[in-house]
């Protein structure tokens, strides 16, 4: 599964993407979520408020509770801001 | 139909003309053009730097101007949207609309933009005399959007 | 604020450009074009004359543009309209309006298309395969201006 | 007092633009109407449907009781249609 991190998710993470074997119990964007917050303090840092977090899967806007499969490209980001 | 996303400048002149060439059903023409202010939420900016999605943003640019082709009849519509940095003064979005009237491009050309600015994936980022910071979304955006319903 | 009435086209990126130019407070510029349709009421139009009332357009058109700027924060806009033999494809108005905001930018320019078709005394004669006609004034822009209040 | 007549007004007149004494019952632009209505079938054709004619003094719109004084400029014109 590839993961993909934006603007100030990116920075608190200290990376722009990167490809992970989830658990079996991260099966939706909530769980997979959950799962990398036990990854490090970057990472709890970047998900300590999931209101201020938006998730694409296949790069299409879902809710967290949409599940999420191994070949999946999963994004992280802030609320949008350009134009 | 199209939609760009670049680091270099637009020529908005050409850009509108090529829209608009050889098409004599067209009687008007909608146009906004997003540009980088110099002061933010009071702090002065002295440059920004836009971050985006290759392959989503392209892909939500899209979806919304298809939206717009199917709530108006429009003859051509273009959005090009810059990333990378830019300094104040400088040209970010071009979004423009051609119908036979103008009410209709004009409409179209509000929707896009207020679409844009709630779901194509861009970031920016701010440097202020407090250092860089990522601009935060505005409630009025949402609001703005939602008009649209 | 500038106003100008020409038989010579104008350049669109060139005056937008100009408009805009060194003022870095500006984040939105709205623009409409309208263009000479090559049909109208059903009807081909090979080409269009454009009457004017000279001295009263530019009193009209100034008073539209201030009311503009009275009721939106406007940093800049401006209105061109050509008179005399046009083509389809040919431009025939400009408006444009910079703002700190997209939102009042857009609206006011709406706004100046809107009153200009209703206030400013323009009238347009075109050829068709029936012989030159005079262009009945619409409901519909009544309508659009009334809705400004 | 100067008239100004303009699109098809000027077309069915004949004339762009005239200086005329109106008599002193033309005290209004409807007085001066019925009187122009008099002066030949151009005017009488021009004027016979007042709803479709505008009026300015002095190059503000006015309505067909404003008053009109010799030094005036007055404009008859159909809506406009400009944009």
């Amino acid at each position: 599964m590839k993961l993909m991190y934006f603007a100030w998710v990116r920075q608190r993470i200290g990376a722009a993407s990167e490809t992970v074997e989830a658990p079996a119990e991260a099966a939706t964007v909530e769980g997979l979520v959950a799962w990398l917050k036990t990854r490090g303090p970057g990472y709890a840092e970047a998900f300590k408020d999931t209101r201020a977090i938006r998730y694409a899967v296949n790069q299409e806007y879902v809710e967290p509770t949409h599940p999420v499969a191994s070949g999946d490209e999963v994004a992280f980001f802030p609320p949008v801001t350009g134009g | 139909m199209a939609v760009r996303v670049q680091e270099e400048d637009f020529d908005i002149g050409r850009e509108l003309a090529a829209l608009t060439a050889g098409n004599h059903a067209i009687g008007g023409l909608g146009v906004f053009v997003g540009l980088v202010r110099d002061i933010a939420g009071g702090q002065s900016v002295s440059a920004m730097s836009l971050e985006h999605y290759p392959g989503m943003t392209e892909r939500q640019l899209e979806e919304i101007e298809r939206e717009a082709h199917a709530r108006w009849p429009l003859d051509a519509s273009l959005i090009i949207h810059r990333v990378g940095d830019l300094a104040p003064g400088d040209n970010i979005v071009l979004v423009a609309c051609a119908s036979a009237h103008r009410q209709a491009a004009l409409d179209a050309t509000g929707f896009l933009i207020d679409w844009l600015k709630t779901r194509a994936p861009f970031w920016k980022r701010e440097d202020t005399p407090d250092g860089a910071r990522w601009v935060d979304a505005r409630e009025a955006d949402d609001t703005a959007a939602a008009r649209w319903g």
